[in-house]
């Protein structure tokens, strides 16, 4: 993974890519061109400005005249269909791909319009971040969870990034600072949103057999699931994330012998800071109403029973749409492998990732890594 | 490690394709889906997993297709993923959700594709002029016609192919559309018709195109234990192949499709296919232009270099011929909705293979099919390989 | 890892604006077309039932996305409903800020399971919250146009407004 | 279609019926705005056709030269290694002659978009138009010349190439 800017205007998005694959084959050992037999891309038209990007992926990861596709969707479906290639048999080695080119967007809220049903939702014309600030407030009503836990799942989160190097939003602003910043769709307000950022990652997976051949420490995803509720917005669970439940239960369902309470961190969702604590609830690490409480104790530090998002997160690194659950793996991997550095959480041996796929979806997906094979 | 398994297609729909349907997107993906679950008497209660097929947003105009299509298409809380290689999605679609149940993570798929090119004014043509290098290609003001004239004028010189030889392909593909209930552009045309027809971009004319077009198809996928409760004649998925060419199709010599040939052969050989003349007894490879279709015969190692045209000209490609070629009408006759016309190949290939293809029924007893779809820059080459 | 060489000086930086330039006329659907007639006419709220999932979907559709049965029962809704959630939006789609923050809210009207999203109007703010009493206000007959915006926005029912008073 | 299916649901309109109002539609133009970033090897490329020259990189591994540039090699996969100032002549390896813009619409002048293969390059191209000739005259192999817009109209883009005129013998 490149380290998250909030712009990198010296670069175009295929000297990122470049860059991440470069840093992954390397760390991996494996050359692209003769070891990795297929290559899966993430990415949406309208975030790159350009039609089928398909088109543009394969020369700067080494894919070029080899089996390569584009997944529509965050980086861990991306990860998802490699791990299908290799469970049945196509491939031994496989590279994902999933990227940020942010700062090339000049209508971000425009193009996130395009996403709302054109017959009956974008003729109200207003910031489509309206359908976070329907959940926060049906989410807070359900729950019991305040607005003032969500500023302070910000505070932590960009407190943690502090210790990130990889990370761009780091700052020492407090939960004070979050219920003063402007109003966007209340309750949202501008320091509930995370920023957002480029950068690029890459993931070299490998069957067991081939695994054990490049390295020694290996991080094994034990389980995996993504899943979909209701695109319409009339016909939501508003204060619900069921996408986060279900994804979880099939993760977890595979983990076989895995239960959340043998997570040691999360990296998952927090592109608005109530996600946090609505996905937290939603996967089963807490009861309903008890994550806002858990993190006004400090149980979800680095220090605390449950880290969640000791890289700083989104709030805290920066949000980087389709790469965001690329981004929170990585972050996982380098934990269970005891190289995070500075924001190193103890003892980590299992580890789960989460995305959403943001404003308006309800979408998601969930990984469960460990450094054990079990 | 989880056991590869075998997987079949068990079911198979599509709606009419339309150069303007009143459907949205949404109710054209359900009509396809339905139809698809309901050919084999599956509901969606029991499908476990979706994989969505649908190529460019631009032309639906709706950011993140994908997850507005999937109430449509059976998705609610399911895990429902979209994949995208443009041109090629269709086919790439088959091979997602064989992935889905080979990988032995779920029994059931069902393939949903998509495409409604008609939301898009003024001319879905519009939203091709993004697909070109933002820096380098798009400032000339290049349109999707211009580069496939490129491609075509190179294979027509390498290899001193008369233009007649190409246009018999469009008088095959739209007269074979005649018998395909959903098809948009059927015709009875003649090679003069074609070689008459307004010049858009030399060599291409307007009889040598595919329509634009809305429309969905689907299959439904399952296991081999499952597949064998739903039905007593599923259809195999034996091969699948998939592979993508430099995006700097200026480096390229456009004569030949290597991504094509590449993607075969990963297709073939999982098949067990060592020689694809003798073995494949019919073909659907993708035809948005005539001479598109005789260009993936070659990649597909179906002819030589250079072979094809012969072919189509004596009629060898003919339904009834001795290596039927686009027996539904391909995209020239049926219409061309990008992923959903892919799809339509695959459907295709499963009626055919299931002798259900009434009237369009090639004849003799075919065992073994391939359907080929291509893409993005002239780049990326899609392939299934079927059996009864 | 990265390249020979990179830019060292922001002068050499080099970038390009641009859109994706195409509009776009989105037909309404078999299920939209007779539900934005009916508005357009009659002012009149349709909705469409699914007897298997006991369901009222509003806007109607010609499918239950959960069940996937094909949908057939048409019937006739209140224009009143309450709401279900609420926000309050201080940007247009743009970017820009509006005049006046907008009220939006999910409005699930009686007799239906689902929930129309809408703007709220006409109201004291702390008469929101969920479970709010709203009715549907139309535009008149001569500004209808079929589309969604026929309803000009909800507003607290007349219960609700006369104890606020 | 199968034989056992009867029915093929689409409900097929025609241009009238949505413009006369017989069916309902919205209309909507997006906003959807970019700032592309040209990067290290577009960047340099645009400012050298400012100056009236095109380059290449070149790989050492492969011998490749590259146009347009890029700051990698996609065949070794590799940062490939030198700027080469190339010819601003070449030969053509395919042409087209069109009547349609890019929105579809008819156009009177035919343009003639070809692949034309940058002399000192291994067979790399680049798109641009072919002018000053009669396009029945235009055949494969065909050398070239570019044609440049005067210095002071240059912009840093392709279009500082006008065209390429066939080169004189």
């Amino acid at each position: 993974m490149t380290q998250l800017r909030s712009i990198t205007p010296d670069l175009s998005y295929k000297e990122m890519m470049f860059e991440a694959a470069v840093k992954a084959y390397n760390d991996a050992g494996v050359d692209p061109r003769t070891d990795v037999q297929s290559f899966v891309c993430s990415s949406e038209d309208f975030l790159e400005g350009t039609s089928i990007f398909d088109e543009y992926v394969p020369d700067q990861i080494g894919g070029s005249l080899k089996p390569v596709c584009t997944i529509s969707g965050n980086g861990l479906y991306s990860l998802a269909t490699a791990y299908m290639q290799i469970s049945a048999g196509l491939a031994d080695v496989a590279a994902v791909e999933a990227h940020s080119k942010a700062s090339d967007i000049a209508s971000i809220r425009g193009i996130m319009s395009l996403a709302l049903d054109p017959i009956y939702v974008r003729p109200l014309d207003l910031d489509p971040y309206f359908v976070g600030g329907l959940e926060m407030t049906r989410f807070l009503h359900d729950s019991g969870n305040t607005r003032e836990q969500c500023a302070l799942v910000v505070e932590k989160n960009r407190r943690n990034a502090l210790r990130n190097p990889y990370a761009a939003y780091a700052s020492l602003l407090t939960a004070q600072d979050v219920l003063k910043s402007e109003p966007v769709c209340q309750p949202l307000c501008r320091m509930d949103v995370a920023e957002p950022a480029d950068g690029a990652a890459v993931v070299v997976l490998a069957s067991e057999e081939r695994a054990k051949k490049f390295r020694d420490d290996p991080v094994w995803i034990v389980g995996l699931g993504w899943c979909s509720d209701t695109p319409c917005l009339e016909a939501r669970q508003w204060g619900d994330a069921v996408y986060a439940k279900m994804a979880a239960n099939e993760a977890f369902g595979m983990a076989e012998n895995i239960r959340p309470e043998d997570i040691d961190l999360l990296e998952i969702d927090d592109s608005l800071s109530f996600k946090e604590l609505q996905h937290l609830e939603a996967m089963g690490f807490c009861g309903k109403g008890e994550a806002g409480p858990l993190t006004e104790r400090g149980a979800t530090k680095p220090g605390g029973e449950l880290p969640v998002n000791a890289s700083g997160g989104s709030l805290g690194m920066g949000y980087t749409f389709e790469m965001a659950g690329l981004q929170r793996l990585c972050e996982v991997v380098l934990q269970l492998r005891n190289q995070a550095g500075e924001h190193q959480v103890r003892n980590a041996e299992k580890g789960l990732v989460q995305c959403w796929r943001g404003v308006p979806t309800a979408s998601g997906a969930v990984v469960i890594l460990s450094s054990e094979r079990s | 490690m989880l056991a590869k398994k075998r997987v079949a297609v068990v079911g198979a729909g599509m709606t009419k394709f339309m150069r303007r349907a009143q459907e949205t997107g949404k109710e054209l993906a359900y009509e396809a889906a339905r139809m698809a679950l309901d050919s084999c008497g599956l509901r969606i209660q029991d499908i476990e997993s979706v994989a969505m097929g649908s190529a460019p947003d631009a032309f639906d105009g709706v950011h993140m297709k994908g997850e507005y299509l999937i109430d449509g298409s059976g998705g609610w809380r399911r895990p429902y993923m979209r994949n995208y290689v443009g041109g090629g999605t269709g086919v790439f679609a088959a091979i997602h959700g064989w992935q889905h149940v080979a990988s032995g993570l779920f029994d059931t798929c069902l393939v949903v594709c998509e495409e409604k090119m008609s939301s898009c004014k003024p001319h879905p043509q519009a939203a091709f002029q993004t697909i070109f290098d933002n820096f380098t290609e798009r400032p000339l003001g290049p349109n999707l016609v211009w580069i496939f004239a490129l491609e075509m004028h190179r294979y027509m010189h390498v290899h001193k192919i008369p233009k007649e030889k190409i246009a018999v392909v469009s008088v095959k593909n739209k007269g074979n559309a005649m018998d395909h209930p959903c098809a948009q552009l059927a015709q009875k045309i003649t090679v003069e018709d074609v070689l008459n027809s307004e010049v858009l971009v030399w060599p291409v004319q307007r009889l040598d195109i595919s329509p634009t077009s809305d429309g969905a198809a689907a299959i439904v996928l399952a296991s081999e234990d499952v597949a064998r409760k739903i039905t007593d004649s599923p259809v195999w998925i034996d091969g699948v192949g998939w592979n993508l060419d430099t995006a700097y199709w200026t480096s390229r010599d456009l004569y030949y499709p290597q991504y094509v040939e590449n993607a075969a052969r990963m297709a073939y050989q999982m098949a067990g296919i060592k020689n694809p003349r003798e073995e494949i007894d019919f073909a659907e490879p993708y035809d948005p232009f005539d001479y598109k279709e005789l260009h993936h015969m070659e990649g597909l190692m179906l002819c030589a270099k250079g072979e094809a045209p012969t072919l189509a000209w004596e009629g060898v490609t003919q339904r009834d011929g001795k290596l039927p070629i686009c027996p539904s009408g391909g995209l020239l006759g049926v219409g061309n909705p990008i992923a959903a016309a892919g799809m339509m190949k695959i459907c295709e290939l499963f009626w055919q293979l299931r002798r259900e293809a009434g009237k369009r029924q090639v004849p003799g007893d075919p065992k073994t099919a391939v359907a080929q779809a291509w893409g993005d820059l002239m780049q990326v080459g899609t392939v299934v390989v079927m059996r009864a | 890892m990265g390249f020979a060489e990179k830019i060292q000086s922001p002068k050499d930086i080099t970038h390009l604006e641009g859109e994706i330039p195409v509009n776009y006329l989105y037909t309404v659907g078999i299920a939209g077309e007779r539900f934005l007639r009916e508005l357009k006419e009659n002012a009149k709220i349709l909705g469409i039932r699914c007897s298997r999932c006991r369901l009222v979907h509003v806007p109607p559709r010609t499918y239950c996305e959960q069940c996937f049965e094909r949908l057939r029962d048409w019937v006739e809704l209140t224009s009143e409903g309450r709401i279900e959630t609420f926000t309050i939006c201080y940007f247009s789609a743009d970017g820009n800020r509006l005049a006046e923050p907008e009220i939006i809210a999910a409005v699930k009207l009686n007799g239906a399971t689902s929930a129309f999203v809408h703007r709220i109007r006409d109201a004291n703010d702390r008469d929101i919250h969920i479970g709010t009493d709203v009715e549907a206000v139309f535009k008149e007959k001569g500004d209808r146009v079929g589309s969604f915006l026929d309803i000009a926005y909800f507003r607290p029912s007349r219960r609700v407004r006369s104890e606020s008073h | 279609m199968g034989v056992r299916i009867k029915e093929f649901r689409g409900t097929s309109l025609r241009e009238e019926d949505i413009r006369q109002g017989r069916v309902l539609s919205v209309s909507y133009r997006p906003k959807a705005q970019y700032l592309w970033s040209a990067g290290v090897a577009i960047g340099r490329y645009l400012a050298e056709l400012k100056n009236g020259r095109i380059v290449g990189r070149q790989c050492d591994k492969c011998g490749r030269t590259a146009v347009p540039p890029r700051m990698f090699c996609e065949w070794c996969f590799r940062p490939n290694d030198r700027w080469i100032i190339l010819k601003d002549s070449g030969m053509v390896n395919t042409f087209s002659v069109s009547y349609i813009a890019a929105d579809a619409t008819r156009i009177t002048e035919p343009l003639i978009p070809a692949v034309i293969q940058i002399d000192g390059t291994t067979g790399a191209g680049m798109l641009h138009l072919i002018g000053q000739v009669d396009p029945k005259k235009v055949e494969f192999g065909m050398r070239v010349q570019a044609i440049w817009k005067p210095p002071q109209e240059r912009t840093g883009s392709i279009l500082d190439i006008k065209y390429f005129k066939p080169a004189e013998r």
